[in-house]
């Protein structure tokens, strides 16, 4: 599903966040990606999403070349992804309902689905109660949870997450772990950079690990790191 | 959404000013075009005839008169008429013309309007060497200032009018852009989440297009009822002075606002999302 | 940086304008103004004297208008003079007056100025009780209206000014508001750091003045060098007209855009990041 | 150094957030303050902070009412108080050097004070090659280390810390914990809200823990949750 071939990513200010990073992530897997802070995994997620150009190697998402996308053809990309940002990106002018919505309306949702879905994905997350509150006044987890469930809500057929617990505390992060696993056994691929050394080693899934912008480590059943 | 509506009362606000004040000049503009042409119309050849001229050549002038290209109207006035006309110019001291009856040393004349002001200099510069013609007047001087006068008054207004119609559409679209500059979060975030350009553009545009909309109705309103109180007191107070009144005029006035609100409502807010809209 | 660029250019573009605009209504009313004053310094009243008045009699009542409160300037004309005036103003057709030399009908006059154009139809129902004189005019009826369309263009015109300056401060501070407003998370983490208002606040302020200075610079370069230009044509093409040019007034013009410039960019600045500094 | 007497706190749209807290953090303690998202462990920051009010009851800082302070005096108790803020709040329109440089700018520090003391702070998070660039050009983790960078620079008598760990991998969040630690050590009272369960579980510091609004459980030498 995903192919990046020698993919580097230099930023304007010379920060080499990617470096020659050659990595394959089938359909239906359900992949880590680990690594010190500034390793370059948001970096990486944003080039599967098309936020940030590769500086140079070749992107591919279901065999289309990201990098060769036409302007137009990038919402149809990101509609297939559903997307956990590290710094949330809320709408601040919309409610939790309304920002999850969204998400439906973007991809031409009929109202009647709308208000079947997003309150099932709403009270999925446990926020079943704050649908009508704005993002400012959620706390902390609250807020990293509307992401989660804006980014489930239109069952992509990939999700990625870019540390989504980030903010939670231990029990609501296993019960989202839950349900990734739930939406992972349905065939949806979920891609998922965190810190949880945990969750990491409980899970045995699939693990990327990333150092200074290299893909160091690759298992299968992997662990958070080899040394602890 | 209390955010959103102070925004949206800066944006309808400077639209009103930025309108009001253009609605205003137009006025201004159209009234004194208006004078101007009034003064224009009010410029005229007269032409001395010789003494001793026979009724038939007098009506062979009128005809031929009448046939040259340029001229408007023609009048005769006869020598008789022209005292009348000088006794009612002295008023109070007319009696210093008092006897003047019996041996009237005024002579027959035409007072001739051309069809354009502009032409009166070259026009009575012909019309001298016309047989029969004594000498000729048409306020020499007066007449050429006038005109110049009346291309500047319609310069200056013209460039008036386009000067602050520019200035409406950079301080219209400036405050739409700056209302889309605090929101540009905003969009970007509908970008990531997949929305086509076009569903992003549209709720802006139409916002744009109300706004713009909005504050042209305001000024149009303002202007309008602004400007019918101004013509009815100066009615009262200075009822000499005429206002362009006519309903064709202000409709398009107000038209023009209209009209230019929305335009620049809705390309303000279309130029200006363009940078925002790439992410 | 850029961002702020592009929020300092927007805000410096719509200073500009603002003043430009109200710059050059300045200019304009101001004109007007200085030209109905020539128009009310033309208002005079003529005393007709009684005939048969001796020398004596007559320098006593020059001295005695004099002496009346309200006269400016008072001017003794004689029939003489009287009659070759008249001439002149007949220009072409003065033969009509030929032979009145002998026996002039006209008589003796006193032209007077009031202090105030405003005061001539008093001054002349005065003027005509007094003892020597025969008959007034000062033009009845047109003083009237000369007075009333001054007085109209007098209030006019500061109207414009009031409305245009109340827009240019609406407009200048809605600006600044809207880029205040696109950094209020700014002021935010500056006042959660343990920033004072007033060390908030500075910057601002001084950015607020910068901004307005910068525009009313640019404004009132761009009038005074429009304004020397047009003045310089206009004196080509339209000698007989004249434009206010000394100094003094440009002067005025000029320092009044800059205050004001200023004064709004400081206060614009301080009134709209009141209600950020809340936190 | 910090008193709560029957605090509670009623959000305008009529959440409570905090349930009648009563409690008392001496000077010179290192405190964890845990709890499920949405427990009210932000709201409780957020009042010592003054960024938010009490609906009742009585919060002292240092013995001054914190709720009685006048507007003036409000900068001068956040100057007291290293803040890492659980959405950063760095400037977007300053480097990394002058976000923590004007933190002392703030307080009157003078030029010469701000540009030996600062690097030295980046380099104790582990930024020092940072200095000079902007804050959308990091990564979350770094973003979170210039939050931490700023809270301590001037040395405050309390730090208080929302989640600071919550976008660092584990590797550097100890590193983290032993720059806290020793801070701590020269007398800085601590207090910090967190999920990390392993480093709360190592530190055996004080634990307060909440639900629901209320402080459910204080123990010195504390653990994560008594559950597990
Ligand atoms: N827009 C940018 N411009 C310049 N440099 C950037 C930009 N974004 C990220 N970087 C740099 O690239 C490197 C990798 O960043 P990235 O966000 O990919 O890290 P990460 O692995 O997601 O870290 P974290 O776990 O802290 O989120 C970092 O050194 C960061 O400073
Ligand atoms: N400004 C606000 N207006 C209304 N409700 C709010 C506001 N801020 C927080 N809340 C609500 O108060 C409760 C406590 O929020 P708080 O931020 O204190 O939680 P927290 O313990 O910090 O959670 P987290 O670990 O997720 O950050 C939550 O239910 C939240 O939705
Ligand atoms: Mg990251
Ligand atoms: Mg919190």
């Amino acid at each position: 599903m995903i192919q990046f071939y020698n993919v580097s990513k230099i930023y304007p200010n010379g920060v080499k966040a990617l470096n020659d990073v050659t990595v394959q992530i089938r359909k239906g897997e359900f992949v880590f990606l680990v690594g010190p802070s500034g390793a370059g995994k948001s970096s990486l997620i944003k080039i599967i999403f098309r936020e940030e150009m590769p500086s140079r190697g070749q992107a591919l998402f279901n065999s289309k070349n990201i990098t060769r996308l036409k302007g137009r053809e990038v919402p149809l990309l990101r509609r297939k992804i559903g997307m956990v940002f590290q710094d949330f990106r809320l709408l601040p002018q919309k409610t939790v309902f309304e920002n999850v919505a969204f998400a439906m309306q973007v991809t031409g949702s009929s109202g009647r689905a709308i208000r079947d879905r997003v309150p099932l994905v709403l009270s999925q997350v446990g926020l079943k109660d704050k649908a009508g509150v704005m993002p400012s006044q959620l706390s902390g987890g609250e807020q990293q949870r509307v992401c989660i469930a804006r980014a489930i809500v239109n069952n992509p057929v990939l999700i990625i997450a870019d540390e989504p617990t980030g903010n939670l505390d231990p029990d609501t992060s296993w019960e989202l772990m839950n349900l990734f696993n739930e939406i992972n056994s349905k065939g949806t691929t979920i891609l998922m950079a965190t810190h949880a050394r945990d969750i990491v080693n409980t899970m045995k899934k699939r693990v990327l690990s990333m150092t200074g912008g290299r893909i160091t480590r690759d298992e299968e059943s992997g662990v958070y790191s080899n040394e602890s | 959404m209390f955010r959103n509506a102070w925004l949206s009362l800066a944006s309808v606000g400077t639209v009103t000013i930025s309108l009001l004040i253009l609605g205003i000049s137009l006025l201004l503009v159209m009234n004194a075009q208006a004078f101007t042409r009034s003064l224009e119309s009010g410029v005229e050849i007269r032409l001395f005839l010789d003494s001793g001229l026979s009724r038939v050549d007098v009506r062979d002038m009128e005809r031929e008169l009448k046939k040259t290209p340029g001229i408007a109207t023609v009048e005769f006035i006869s020598r008789e008429e022209a005292l009348e006309e000088m006794k009612k110019n002295l008023g109070d001291r007319q009696d210093i013309l008092e006897g003047l009856e019996e041996e009237n040393p005024l002579p027959d004349a035409f007072r001739v309007k051309a069809e354009k002001a502009d032409n009166v200099p070259a026009l009575a510069a012909e019309l001298e060497e016309m047989k029969g013609v004594d000498q000729i007047n048409y306020g020499r001087g007066m007449v050429e200032k006038l005109l110049a006068v009346i291309k500047w008054v319609r310069l200056a207004g013209g460039g008036l009018i386009i000067v602050l119609g520019v200035a409406a559409l950079l301080l219209i679209s400036t405050t739409i852009r700056l209302s889309l500059f605090a929101r540009r979060k905003e969009i970007g975030i509908m970008k990531y989440l997949g929305a086509t350009n076009w569903f992003v553009r549209f709720p802006f545009l139409l916002e744009g297009m109300i706004l713009g909309f909005t504050g042209a109705v305001i000024a149009s309103a303002m202007i309008y009822l602004g400007y019918i109180s101004l013509v009815n007191r100066l009615d009262e107070v200075l009822p000499f002075v005429t206002l362009v009144t006519d309903r064709d005029t202000l409709l398009v006035v107000i038209g023009g606002l209209l009209g230019l609100g929305v335009v620049v409502g809705i390309l303000g807010s279309a130029f200006s999302i363009r940078k925002f809209l790439k992410v």
